[in-house]
């Protein structure tokens, strides 16, 4: 019986990490939905949402019940038990993921000495819930979608993992903390050291998580919404949260690899305020939150109904109140601030990683399936290739022969440029032979077009 | 602790089913189901004996069992696919002509 | 440990139930679904074996990669077909009567080697560097051997696609 | 079917035979209620895996008989019903009717309302063409463009609305010349718009002409030969991206584009993606004439004498001008009533629509989509 006590309270943190998780997050791709409509809007001259809540603040809230309460649709002629349980497939992977992810150095359920490859391995599965969800709902544009979408995630796991391959190289390890310490006793976010790896994966990650230009299993004007097409209701929900959550997943993974996970920029700068211990760079977080609250205060007033006063002000005092536990933390304990602090930063960087997602998705026009795969297999893959042979050299060179290690890695990132200029440039030379004298005189236009 | 002999006894009775399986069903894609199987239950078999003597050479095996695994996958779906298009069947009992 | 084991025996029923559901089913998705649990439930064995690396390979290749391959082709195929068609050929007594073979030496091995067969006190040393270990171990001491599994796949990737390819009908 | 019908495309009674699948194909009904049929389109389509084997359009889910009404209005009570037909391009429908029965009466309208339905016509043009950008660029999944070219497309719709009171189904004109006198501020209007328009065109570009992806969905994607065009019947901007410069508007000047400096764009390959550079030169040619047209309206009456009850002379004429969307003309026979005694309508789309089957043959689904966008096709317009 102890043994078991014993065993239970050594997991009683990483539960309490997974509750908070699993509540959590539901609410925060509601938000990022809601953050994704108001870009897209500014971005195409227009409000977005604005009439629930201010801003539209709430307006993720009433999508939740409007889509709860919804009537959920089972076709005459689905298999009922595989269309039932294929949004819980996406969705519980998708969540599963989340356990290896580490959300701050305090924050992880679980600091498997596989992590990364574990979350890759999970993230695979999720590609089972489309496939059976798209085969299950008895209709062609779903099974369409859900071929697409398996040949898709298949190919683009390739691509993003040997992406994966070249910042492993360089950590030395596959736990997602290791991988952190070690951005931070080399000095500098690998990003530096393999941007085209980088590259990779963010082409690899946006493709693996069916987002635009990549969004072809759910193409609304091809083939409707593709596996989602029979879904409704609280299931289409599912999948939608699913979506999401695999979009923060990808996210936080580039973020641990690329851009040194939870550490602060400037880590090398530690300067201190005279005579305490607190370093000039870490009141930065408490100082934007104050000035998002600010903000809100400012806006505030201008709301049209009462209601909307409130809840914009009510912004205002929760981000003040971030402030406030931003700034405590700074007095606590080492393994407080660097919790507090380690999220905030992992956070910000997650949410710029998905800024760019939204702003890919509103600027490009859809791959067609043949392309997509082309850019795969033609391109992606043996660009990663020589990048991770370039890596592997470049950590011959830096341990056999003390290269420095920044400059070990630039012949590396130069000779996968020039190779990525040289698959573009036979790209180009095939389809100039292939569709004739066409290509390149788009300019043409102008000339047709006269101007005054 | 739990005595490695559980461990075989399921890594047999995975075995058995996947022998069960490949004799008797006829749609050829669950007999190579069935075979994936197989190679599974030898895998816990392996994984059991490398915890046992506390040798990694056991996973390398089981490592290489599923680069095999693949590799039969591949090729065997291949076959099947070829196969169902020219004789719109994926029945073992069907295969009887020694030619496409 | 006790969640260990109620770990293991929790795998070990749902591996053992989920590939008896396999082989019966009429519907080889729900077979494929099902063969997929078995899969994800020995992943879960290996793990609590402290086999990580094997756990995570079993996860993102044979899950992730071979059975996403099995549905695909069952995509491929029509499935109405199927559906109307005999499920099992008449070879139960064979089956059955090899099955039981099998059985029987294999459990004449477990009760011959019933003394030594228990699990000693994890060494700490392997588990904690598990990939390290595995590595090592695959290109040194296993280093031809993990080259001619690389032919083998390579011959492997070309027979499929040979075999895949749209003959000039 | 000979070999000239079968390369000419036209097929005998053209329907997929659905009977005989062969191993992989699957029958997709795409529409009538699909995101990117552009109405009630509905096509189905033989598939081999994503490759389109076969097509056939099935139209007609929008008929109202818009013909046969005619036959028991009066002339100036039909106009309105044309608009109805190309509800994006209601003023170019009226003035194809307007002149039509003008023709058939003998009258003319005097040069002020010719000039006057010029501008409006070409604004018409730009306001399709960029609903057509918009819709185009969705089906390709460019989400923005829309935006934007909904955006301009409002500030033409405001310009009809402070002229005539409608914006969509405009009803701009009236047999002889114009019921309204054309507001104060029109010139003004029309100026500021023709000239803030030549940015945002460029913006519409800097988005889409040689962004990659909009290339390799585009290029050599629903090819349609000159050959195959005129054979069929297409007019307009796809019969122009494909090599042959013909346009109405020079070939057969009407209302007052005789006056005026233009070019007919044309491109050679007749892909999707010369179908958009035509139709992106089209819109600066069409500013280019406002431009010109709107610098010197001619003072003057805005309506011939043509008497209160039309009672065309016993005769039959045909009068098309150039839509937006290709040749749109007007068949109508008088047996000297007050009501027509038939009207037919050739309308662009429908005739456009016939290229499909041949533009889609052995591309992929997506081709499709894109396909069906390039033609611009409006349904009321085809099903009428």
């Amino acid at each position: 019986m102890h043994a078991f006590l014993q065993s239970v309270s050594a997991i009683a943190m990483p539960v309490l990490c997974a509750v908070v998780i699993v509540l959590v997050l539901p609410l925060l791709a509601g938000y990022i939905v809601l953050v994704e409509r108001k870009v897209m809007a500014h971005m195409q001259a227009r409000l977005g949402p604005m009439r629930v809540g201010p801003h539209g603040l709430l307006q993720p809230i009433a999508d939740a019940l409007k889509l709860v309460l919804k009537e959920d649709v089972i076709p005459m002629n689905a298999d009922r038990m595989i269309f039932w349980f294929a949004p819980v497939i996406s969705v519980t992977v998708a969540l599963v993921a989340y356990s290896a992810l580490p959300i701050g150095p305090a924050f992880q359920i679980a600091d498997l000495n596989v992590g990364l490859l574990f979350i890759v391995a999970v993230s695979s599965l999720g590609i089972y819930g489309i496939v059976l969800g798209g085969w299950s709902s008895n209709s062609h544009y779903s099974l369409l979608g859900a071929m697409r979408s398996a040949a898709q995630l298949v190919s683009y796991e390739v691509a993003g993992g040997l992406a994966l391959v070249s910042v492993l190289l360089l950590a030395g390890s596959l736990s997602m903390k290791e991988i952190v310490q070690a951005q931070l006793d080399q000095g500098v976010w690998f990003v530096f050291y393999v941007p085209f790896g980088f590259f990779i994966y963010l082409v690899a990650s946006i493709a693996e998580t069916n987002r635009a230009p990549f969004d072809l299993p759910e193409a609304d004007s091809e083939i409707v919404a593709g596996y989602m097409t029979e879904y409704s209701g609280f299931r289409w929900a599912l999948y939608f949260l699913a979506e999401y959550a695999n979009v923060i997943i990808v996210a936080g993974v580039a973020t641990t690899l690329f851009f040194g996970g939870w550490l602060r920029p400037l880590t090398r700068y530690r300067d201190h305020f005279p005579g305490t211990s607190v370093e000039l760079l870490d009141v930065v977080p408490t100082l934007a939150m104050i000035a998002l609250a600010v903000y809100c205060f400012r806006l505030a007033p201008e709301q049209p109904v009462r209601v909307q006063k409130r809840v914009m002000a009510a912004a205002g005092v929760k981000c003040l109140l971030f402030a406030a536990i931003l700034l405590a933390s700074l007095f606590g304990s080492d393994a407080v601030r660097q919790g507090v602090h380690g999220a905030f930063w992992f956070l910000v960087k997650v949410g710029a990683y998905i800024y760019c997602f939204m702003w890919f998705r509103f600027s490009f026009p859809r791959y067609r399936f043949d392309q997509l795969m082309r850019l795969s297999w033609q391109f992606l893959i043996p660009l990663a290739l020589v990048n991770v042979i370039g890596v592997g050299v470049a950590i011959v060179l830096r341990e056999k022969w003390d290269w420095n290690p920044f400059l070990s890695l630039v012949p590396t990132t130069l000779a996968t440029l020039g190779f990525a200029a040289w698959l573009t440039a036979e790209e180009s030379d095939f389809s100039d032979e292939a569709e004739g004298s066409a290509a390149g005189d788009a300019g043409e236009a102008a000339v047709n077009g006269g101007g005054e | 602790m739990i005595p490695v002999s559980h461990y075989l006894f399921l890594s047999l009775v995975l075995f058995a089913v996947g022998v069960v399986g490949v004799l008797t069903r006829r749609n050829v894609i669950i007999m190579l189901m069935s075979i994936e199987l197989i190679l599974n239950a030898v895998n816990i078999n392996l994984v059991a004996f490398s915890r046992l003597y506390g040798s990694v050479d056991g996973q390398v095996f089981a490592i290489f069992v599923i680069a095999d695994a693949a590799a039969e996958a591949a090729v065997g779906l291949g076959i099947i696919l070829a196969f169902f298009r020219n004789r719109k069947t994926i029945h073992a009992d069907e295969m009887h002509l020694l030619k496409w | 440990m006790v969640l260990a084991n109620i770990l293991f025996y929790f795998f070990a029923l749902l591996a053992v139930g989920s590939s008896a559901l396999m082989i019966t089913r009429k519907n080889i998705v729900h077979a494929a679904v099902f063969l997929v649990t078995t899969l994800l439930a020995t992943a879960g064995i290996f793990l609590q074996l402290e086999a990580e690396f094997l756990f995570v390979v079993q996860i993102l290749v044979y899950a992730g990669g071979i059975m996403v391959l099995f549905v695909f082709v069952i995509m491929l195929v029509n499935l109405d077909i199927e559906m109307r068609a005999v499920r099992f050929n008449g070879q139960w007594k064979v089956a059955g009567a090899l099955a039981f073979v099998l059985a029987m030496q294999v459990l004449t091995a477990l009760w011959a080697g019933r003394k030594t067969f228990h699990l000693p006190a994890p060494p700490t040393a392997l588990a904690a560097k598990n990939t390290e270990a595995v590595a090592d171990a695959l290109f040194s001491h296993f280093m031809l051997a993990f080259e001619v599994a690389s032919i083998l796949l390579l011959v492997a990737m070309i027979g499929a696609v040979v075999m895949g390819k749209r003959s000039a009908e | 079917m000979n070999a000239g019908q079968e390369a000419a495309g036209f097929g005998t009674a053209h329907g997929i035979d659905t009977t005989v699948l062969g191993e992989n194909e699957i029958i997709l009904n795409m529409g009538p209620q699909h995101p990117s049929t552009h109405g009630v389109l509905r096509i189905k389509l033989r598939l081999d895996g994503e490759r389109v084997v076969d097509s056939e359009c099935i139209i007609g889910y929008l008929h109202r008989g818009v013909e046969k009404i005619a036959e028991h209005r009066s002339y100036p009570q039909f106009a309105p019903y044309v608009d109805r037909m190309d509800y994006v391009a209601a003023v170019s429908n009226g003035l194809g009717y307007c002149e039509a029965v003008e023709k058939l009466l003998g009258a003319e309208a005097p040069p002020r309302a010719r000039v006057v339905r010029t501008i409006l016509a070409e604004l018409q043009r730009i306001a399709s063409h960029l609903l057509w950008l918009g819709t185009h660029a969705l089906d390709i999944g460019a989400l923005t463009p829309i935006f934007y070219a909904m955006r301009e497309r409002e500030e033409i719709l405001k310009i009809f609305e402070k002229y005539c009171g409608a914006r969509l189904t405009t009803h701009a004109f009236r047999i002889g010349g114009l019921q309204y006198e054309t507001y104060d501020t029109f010139e003004r209007d029309v100026k500021r718009f023709c000239e803030d328009f030549a940015q945002k065109i460029d913006q519409y570009e800097t988005l889409l002409t040689e962004n990659r992806i909009w290339i390799g969905r585009t290029k050599g994607v629903g090819v349609l030969s000159a050959d195959d065009a005129i054979a069929l019947g297409v007019t307009g901007p796809v019969l122009r991206a494909s090599g042959v410069e013909w346009d109405v508007r020079k070939a057969l000047p009407y209302a007052a584009y005789d006056r005026y400096q233009f070019e007919v764009p044309t491109r050679e390959s007749g892909d999707t993606y010369d179908r958009y550079l035509v139709r992106i030169a089209e819109m600066r040619q069409a500013r280019l004439i406002c431009l010109q047209a709107v610098d010197g309206i001619p003072e003057g009456a805005i309506m011939a004498r043509i008497g209160k009850v039309l009672k065309p002379p016993p005769g039959e004429v045909y009068h098309s001008i150039e839509g937006p969307k290709g040749e749109l003309g007007y068949y109508i026979v008088s047996d000297g009533t007050i009501q027509p005694y038939r009207v037919r309508v050739r309308p662009p789309s429908f005739f456009n629509l016939q290229a499909f089957h041949r533009m889609a043959r052995g591309a992929m689904v997506a081709d499709v989509v894109a396909i069906i966008g390039s033609i611009d096709i409006v349904l009321g317009e085809v099903d009428r």
